[in-house]
């Protein structure tokens, strides 16, 4: 932990006189992809707001040139206790930065970054999740209980951009999918980027008109808005992607695979307060350890069938004893 | 007569610094014709373009009937019924004549008359022409029409307007003498039904045969103002350059050596592909002016592109020192000692964004003489173009200075000079003086001699009639594509005899010389 | 993939695909044609449509009603060209670079007044949607063939349409799109007979920021219901293009909208087919590479049809 | 050329128009910043004051000045080119492939070999846009706009799967460049990369190229007046696609001097705008070379400006952004200079 900081001067502060932890959140992109920067960007909220942190967010913009010099100035201000940073954009940037400032604190989210003794790093088994969303996806298809679920057994899947981390949400899907039934077919198309939602709509509007996929999974960030609100219109079915989405279309956001950055960075930033978090330590947080999974809200509770309940939950059970074995295309 | 408009010492200072009117005073008395001469960048059109509203005068009044107004623009003058046609057309290219006739002034129809009334349009050109005799073909594009025309849909124009003062700055500059002709008797239809007209010529002829009063402007002031029947072009002449000026040009009689350029059957089309050139042969010797004489759009133009390589035959040949021209590109062609001076000197003539020093090296920045390493030698351009504007009296303050900031005759001395430096061997030139004040005429017609003297071999096109005559030593008239009579330019050839050759009505007995041309 | 792309052609939906992918393309174009007709290319178009998109869907749904939104997107798109003429025309900045400098600044403003505004970053969907209406013809919608070619399409698809016609009339048969092409084509021309210069070039990119409003209203409200940042993802710069493929006449336009939608529709359908060997990097250019090959197509066929070569080639 | 008068006036109206934009910025911090003079004095000193600031405005612009220029050869030959984007990812792309594969040259013909491949790949896709406008008359503007997408389109398939670093995991990029061909750090400690080198010695010989040799000379005379140069003897197709492929050569050096300076590998949309930021770039230097180092280094230091504002203070980014848009164009509006002139020559008149 960070016990002695007499020398800085603290406002009132909720918690008691105490310093208060000063936490920095470098975000290489912006904020608004209702995925996950905004995902972390809640952890470190709720850190703020439950644990009294000082925080302060830095959004780098899209040009990744700046990335590294973004970071490195607010690294070289000295002002913050802890940094939060994450993706795998930042991979290469941050071990090349930490080792030139050791004394500073790193947490990063999305991906493992090795043995570098001043960083605290989590990895999201997004294969896995994406795992479910298929396997979801395929019960959905095949089911006779839902009203929109049309015989043929098609779903799609629609990414932002044919880049390696998207394709590893697909091939999960794929997985997943084929795991509940090998007929499955699989539609895939990516957007180009992750912006354009009426594109997004329009491709997941062509999969559902044209190719009688009754179940869409998103990974697009905003662009993927435009393919929840197209599940809607036609009335099919979508899966949300990142952070729960479920209830922007109620009843056809059936779930979303989530990756619970918000908890992990949240669950971190508590640890460091206490004085607890492993630095140099690099966790995969899975289906187990709670790092991905399908929302569960009352939502998916009152919309999706009991029988398809169940059969997740035994899935679920089986992803996480490692019964069922996932290969992510990444590493 | 009553003074109808009055400008009272006007000063013009424009927003780069120049100087261009340091008090001025004219009177325009009403149903005159009023000449206003002077020198090239004397300031003429700008005193126009201020009583025209669209350049403000720095001081000075202007009086409508005695009473002291302020023109803020364009449509307080057409208020006041003045009227202007501009040196430089000021047209629309792809609109057709009739929407340029009308434009801003549209006949309208529909709800809230939002709508164009087509028909009124057509209604009221067609009166217009028929009333003042100037017909052109409304539905045309203004892109397709000749130059003469132009004019006219300008005059109409002003017409349209209901304008009673027209101005016309340099309306004859750019028309044949049939085109002059044709001009001069509407202005004095108009003149003859109270029109009153302001007109800027450098062609004192003019001045003479159709002015009632005429005012010298010299460097921005006013020297005076003549009633035309009391005074004599050399007067005004006098008063304008500030010396005498010849308007003869002294030549002793050519000394023709051998051929340096020789044509044979040669044919091109013009640019929308219908046959221009259609077989012309001529022959040019070293020590000779060859003068083509003919009503514009008769092939001439492309006579000159066709041999300087901007435009290609499709039959015939070009010779020129016993080489081959046909097929070569116009670098070619020139770095072969061919000077061209082309009729348009504000788009092909010269780069008005660019200096005069890059004016006058197109021949030379590849010579290795003007070359250091791989580099420009900037000194030694410098040095050439001082060296030049001095000996062709270009005037402007250095070599620097952008070359469209020059005045009509001080950019004609830079493309002769340019054209010149090269020392060619075969000189074509195509309409020199057009635009350009008196004293600088004589200053390039004397220059072109000079080379003829030198050896060189001497095309002139011009639709000046006088120019070509007072320049030539043979005369070659074409019409329609062809060479119809070449004659020898003698003291008994009269200008109407040129003319009927000209409007393709030749007699026998001069084809007897056009024959013997061919046979050559 | 062929017979997907036939059966689609066959039931229609490729057409109607090809509509909505052509509505904001076809309306921004017209925008870009008549500030382009006046002497001001306008650059902007995606920062206007942008803004439009956003206030039209953030008005919309404050106020109910999608009509208010359209104008207030038209409106707020409106004011920014003005502001660009202030720029440009009174101060003397680059066209372009007010173009550049509306381009950034409508991805930012937007983004900024989400967060102020509504709290959010990076979308907003409004929970009451007020899309813009489809129309619905009452006798046609239910014969077969001509129901789904004529009926349910967005109102906007044929305010594009009618706007095609609408632009045709005012540069064509109004005084003052003749006075746009004047002041364009020879601005001293039209200073010379007292046209209002500068107040036409004001009027001529009012006009631009009117179609680019209708366009991003149509993104925000129409196509989706939502907004996204950056949304547009490189619409306006397409419009620029078609501006100019459409050789700057509003027939053209269509024409070219037409193809660039065609392209789009074909696209989409080659995407979400199963199993296409394709990647997909290619086939998300055909759009780009299809307007390439109309532009050249068009360009040789018209200089094939004059009979003079150009003089002087390489 | 220009008397001193006209340099000082055009020095004071650039003053004028920075503090305009200054106080317009001033104005939007006051109404939304909580605490304004620190989010002015991040935004105005941060950038000059911090070295690794100082290092990072020179970095930043490099790539404006590369680009700018790219399109100010374009535009002095009065092509309107927006390639520059599509140019500079082909160029990035071509030279990482040669700093990856070319193997076993010594590190003085490998980094030349490097630059090389990267300038030619730059060209050789300018000269399509380049042939498409001589041969077939089509219009630049659009073709260039169209093959930006391509090239972006097509690198991005090439790094995520042919050439892709089989341990980039998530981020799609090549196998990073061996170090020695990289651009180092000019001074240790000081963040500014050897790229600035490059891009000055590109600046110094782009100037003797345009105005001090003979086919800049024919560029400028083209693009001033194309009848006038076709008049004298100039092919004007040739000097339009030399142009072109000269600006694609010079986007491509743009592409890989960030390649080798900043990201030490091929990354997708590693450029995000440099090409279309070029352009104004070149507009503000009126296209002249030394006129581009001053508007990159301005254009760098506003956008580092906006960024320490970020972060030293409680601004938003896209406040941040909003400012800078507002120096762009005031310090571009020439009306200023124009009404300055105009006072100063006319004075005494009355107007
Ligand atoms: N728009 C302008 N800006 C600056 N200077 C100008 C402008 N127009 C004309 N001048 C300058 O003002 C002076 C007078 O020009 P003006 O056009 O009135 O001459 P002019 O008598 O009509 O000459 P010409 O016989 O060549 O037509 C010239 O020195 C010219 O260079
Ligand atoms: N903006 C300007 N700045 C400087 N000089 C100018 C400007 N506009 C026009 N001039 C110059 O003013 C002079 C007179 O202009 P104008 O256009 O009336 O005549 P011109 O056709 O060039 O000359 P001429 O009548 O002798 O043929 C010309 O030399 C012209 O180049
Ligand atoms: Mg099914
Ligand atoms: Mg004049």
């Amino acid at each position: 932990g960070n016990g002695d900081s007499s020398s800085e001067s603290t406002p009132a502060s909720a918690n008691g006189g105490a310093a208060k932890v000063k936490v920095a959140y470098y975000v290489d992109g912006m904020l608004g992809d209702k995925g996950f920067f905004d995902s972390a960007q809640r952890g470190v909220d709720k850190a703020a707001k439950e644990l009294g942190m000082d925080v302060k967010t830095v959004e780098g913009g899209t040009n990744q040139a700046d990335w590294a010099a973004g970071l490195e100035s607010l690294v070289a201000s000295n002002k913050y206790d802890v940094i939060v940073v994450g993706t795998s954009n930042m991979t290469d940037i941050v071990r090349e930065l930490a080792p030139r400032y050791p004394d500073e604190k790193f947490i990063y989210f999305d991906d493992n970054i090795g043995d570098i003794p001043n960083i605290y790093s989590m990895l999201y088994a997004q294969s896995e999740g994406s795992f479910l969303a298929g396997a979801f996806a395929a019960l959905v298809t095949e089911s006779t209980e839902l009203a929109a679920a049309n015989p043929e057994k098609t779903i799609g899947f629609i990414g932002g951009m044919d880049i390696p981390i998207i394709n590893d949400f697909k091939a999960g899907y794929e997985q997943g999918a084929k795991y509940v039934d090998p007929d499955v077919k699989v539609v895939s198309s990516y957007v180009g980027d992750f912006a354009n939602a009426p594109k997004g709509k329009e491709l997941a509007l062509a999969q559902m008109n044209g190719q009688q996929a009754d179940i869409v999974f998103q990974v697009a960030g905003g662009a993927g808005l435009g393919t929840l609100e197209a599940g809607n219109e036609a009335g099919k079915y979508t899966i949300g992607v990142d952070s729960n989405q479920n209830a922007l279309y109620p009843g056809s956001v059936l779930t979303s695979m989530m990756k619970n950055i918000d908890a992990s960075v949240f669950r971190a930033l508590e640890l460091f307060q206490q004085g607890k978090l492993e630095f140099g330590k690099n966790e995969v947080l899975g289906i187990e350890e709670g790092g991905v999974g399908l929302a569960k809200d009352d939502l998916y509770a009152s919309k999706v069938p009991q029988s398809i309940q169940d059969r997740m939950a035994e899935i679920e059970a089986k992803v996480a004893s490692g019964e069922i074995k996932i290969d992510s295309i990444l590493n | 007569m009553s003074v109808l408009l009055e400008m009272k010492n006007i000063h013009k200072v424009y927003p780069n610094g120049t100087a261009a009117s340091r008090g001025v005073d004219l009177q325009i008395h009403e149903g005159e014709i009023h000449a206003l001469v002077g020198e090239n960048g004397a300031g003429k059109s700008t005193l126009m373009k201020m009583l025209f509203g669209l350049e403000t005068p720095t001081s000075g009044t202007i009086e409508y009937k005695g009473e002291p107004i302020t023109l803020g623009g364009p449509r307080d003058a057409i208020k006041y019924g003045l009227g202007m046609v501009h040196q430089h057309f000021m047209l629309v290219p792809s609109l057709t004549v009739s929407e340029n006739i009308v434009l801003g002034e549209e006949p309208k129809q529909g709800p809230l008359s939002l709508f164009r009334d087509r028909g009124a349009e057509e209604r009221q050109i067609a009166q217009l022409m028929a009333t003042y005799g100037l017909k052109v073909e409304p539905q045309a594009k203004v892109e397709t029409i000749p130059v003469g025309q132009k004019q006219r849909v300008e005059i109409l124009k002003v017409l349209y307007r209901g304008a009673r003062i027209i101005i016309l700055d340099e309306p004859t500059a750019v028309l044949t003498p049939q085109e002059t002709d044709e001009l001069f008797d509407s202005i004095k239809a108009l003149v003859a039904e109270g029109y009153t007209i302001i007109f800027i010529t450098h062609k004192l002829r003019e001045v003479m045969e159709i002015s009632d009063r005429v005012t010298v402007l010299k460097a921005g002031k006013t020297i005076t103002t003549l009633m035309t029947k009391a005074t004599n072009p050399e007067e005004i002449s006098r008063l304008m350059v500030g010396r005498e000026v010849l308007f003869r040009v002294k030549k002793r009689p050519a000394e023709p050596k051998d051929a340096v350029l020789s044509v044979q059957g040669l044919q091109a089309a013009d640019d929308k592909g219908a046959p221009a050139l259609r077989g012309v042969s001529l022959e040019i010797r070293a020590g000779e002016v060859l003068g083509i004489a003919g009503v514009e759009g008769n092939g001439q133009t492309e006579l000159v592109e066709t041999i300087t390589g901007l435009r290609p035959s499709t039959a015939g040949r070009i010779r020129y020192l016993g080489e081959e021209l046909t097929g070569r590109s116009a670098g070619e062609i020139r770095a072969m000692k061919v000077g061209h001076v082309p009729e348009d000197r504000q788009t092909a003539g010269a780069s008005l964004t660019s200096t005069i020093a890059e004016n006058l090296i197109l021949d030379h920045y590849r010579n290795p003489a003007f070359r250091r390493g791989p580099f420009l030698n900037a000194r030694k351009i410098k040095e050439f173009a001082q060296t030049m504007m001095q000996i062709f009296d270009v005037r402007a303050r250095d070599e620097e200075v952008a070359a469209g900031s020059l005045s009509g005759g001080n950019l004609q001395k830079v493309v002769i000079a340019r054209e010149l430096s090269k020392n060619p061997k075969l000189l074509i030139v195509s309409q020199p003086t057009r635009g350009v004040d008196i004293g600088a005429i004589e200053f390039i017609h004397s220059e072109i001699v000079k080379r003829r003297d030198g050896g060189a071999a001497v095309m002139v096109v011009s639709a000046e009639l006088s120019e070509v005559m007072a320049l030539s030593d043979r005369i070659a008239v074409m019409y329609e594509g062809e060479i119809v009579a070449v004659l020898d330019n003698t003291e008994e050839l009269t200008e109407e005899e040129i003319g009927r050759y000209m409007l393709g009505l030749g007699t026998e007995t001069k084809h007897k010389e056009h024959k013997e041309q061919e046979a050559i | 993939m062929w017979q997907s792309i036939w059966s689609q052609l066959m039931d229609l939906t490729l057409v109607v695909v090809l509509l909505r992918y052509m509505t904001p393309i076809l309306l921004a174009a017209l925008g870009g044609l008549i500030s382009d007709i006046a002497g001001v290319l306008n650059i902007g178009l995606e920062g206007l449509m942008l803004i439009s998109a956003f206030t039209s869907i953030a008005v919309g749904s404050a106020s109910g009603n999608w009509l208010v939104g359209v104008a207030a997107g038209m409106g707020a798109s409106i004011l920014i060209c003005l502001c660009m003429g202030f720029f440009s025309i009174k101060l003397g900045v680059d066209i372009i670079i007010a173009g550049f400098a509306v381009n950034i600044f409508g991805s930012g403003i937007t983004i900024f007044l989400m967060s102020k505004i509504f709290h959010v970053t990076g979308n907003y969907s409004p929970s009451e949607r007020t899309p813009i209406p489809a129309v619905k013809l009452p006798v046609i919608q239910d014969i077969p063939f001509l129901g789904k070619l004529l009926s349910g399409h967005s109102l906007m698809v044929w305010i594009a349409l009618l706007a095609v016609l609408f632009c045709v009339v005012l540069i064509y048969r109004t005084p003052y799109g003749v006075h746009l092409r004047a002041v364009g084509e020879a601005p001293s021309a039209a200073k010379s007979l007292g046209i209002p210069v500068n107040r036409i070039r004001y009027s001529a990119l009012a006009w631009s920021g009117a179609f680019a409003g209708l366009a991003g209203a149509y993104l925000s409200m129409g196509m989706t219901s939502m907004f996204v940042k950056d949304m547009t993802a490189g619409t306006g710069f397409l419009a620029l293009a078609v501006v100019l493929l459409g050789k700057r006449n509003p027939v053209g336009i269509l024409i070219g909208s037409l193809i660039f939608g065609l392209a789009s529709a074909v696209t989409t359908i080659v995407q979400t087919t199963e199993g296409t060997a394709i990647p997909s990097q290619f086939v998300q250019m055909i759009p780009y590479l299809v307007t390439l090959a109309a532009l050249v197509f068009f360009e040789v066929r018209k200089r094939k049809g004059s009979a003079v070569p150009a003089a002087h080639t390489l | 050329m220009k008397s001193v008068k006209d340099i000082y006036l055009e020095l004071s109206g650039i003053a004028i128009a920075v503090l305009v934009a200054l106080a317009c910025g001033f104005a939007v911090i006051l109404a939304t910043s909580s605490e304004p003079l620190t989010a002015l004095s991040s935004l105005i000193v941060d950038p000059v004051t911090n070295p690794f600031n100082i290092g990072t405005v020179i970095n930043k612009a490099v790539p404006l000045m590369l680009t700018g220029l790219a399109l100010a050869v374009v535009f002095q030959a009065g092509v309107f080119s927006m390639g520059a984007e599509g140019q500079l990812y082909m160029g990035g792309f071509a030279g990482a492939l040669a700093g990856i594969y070319i193997k076993g040259l010594p590190f003085w013909l490998h980094f030349p070999v490097i630059i090389g491949c990267a300038m030619a790949a730059g060209a050789l896709y300018a000269a399509i846009a380049g042939l498409l406008k001589t041969y077939a008359n089509a219009n630049e503007i659009v073709t260039t706009l169209m093959l930006n997408f391509v090239a972006i389109l097509t690198t991005s398939y090439f790094v995520n799967n042919v050439f892709k670093d089989p341990t980039s995991g998530g981020a799609a990029r090549m196998a990073y460049l061996s170090p020695e061909v990289l651009l180092g750090k000019l001074i240790p400690g000081f963040s500014a990369h050897g790229g600035i080198v490059i891009a000055l010695l590109a600046v110094v010989l782009v100037y003797l190229l345009l105005y001090k040799s003979p086919v800049g000379y024919e560029l400028r005379l083209v693009g001033k007046n194309g009848k006038f140069a076709t008049y004298g003897g100039i092919s004007t197709n040739r000097v339009i696609l030399t142009s072109i492929m000269l600006s694609g050569a010079l986007a491509g050096l743009a592409g890989i001097v960030e390649v080798l300076g900043i990201h030490g590998t091929f990354k997708e949309n590693f450029s995000a705008g440099l090409g279309f930021d070029g352009i104004i770039i070149a507009l503000l230097a009126r296209n002249h070379p030394i006129g581009i180092v001053v508007a990159s280094l301005f254009y760098a230091y506003i956008q580092v400006g906006a960024q320490t504002m970020q972060a030293g203070s409680d601004m938003p980014r896209e406040v941040a952004v909003i400012i800078q848009v507002m120096l762009v164009l005031l310090v571009s509006a020439q009306g200023i200079f124009r009404l300055l002139k105009q006072n100063v020559r006319t004075k005494g008149g009355v107007v």
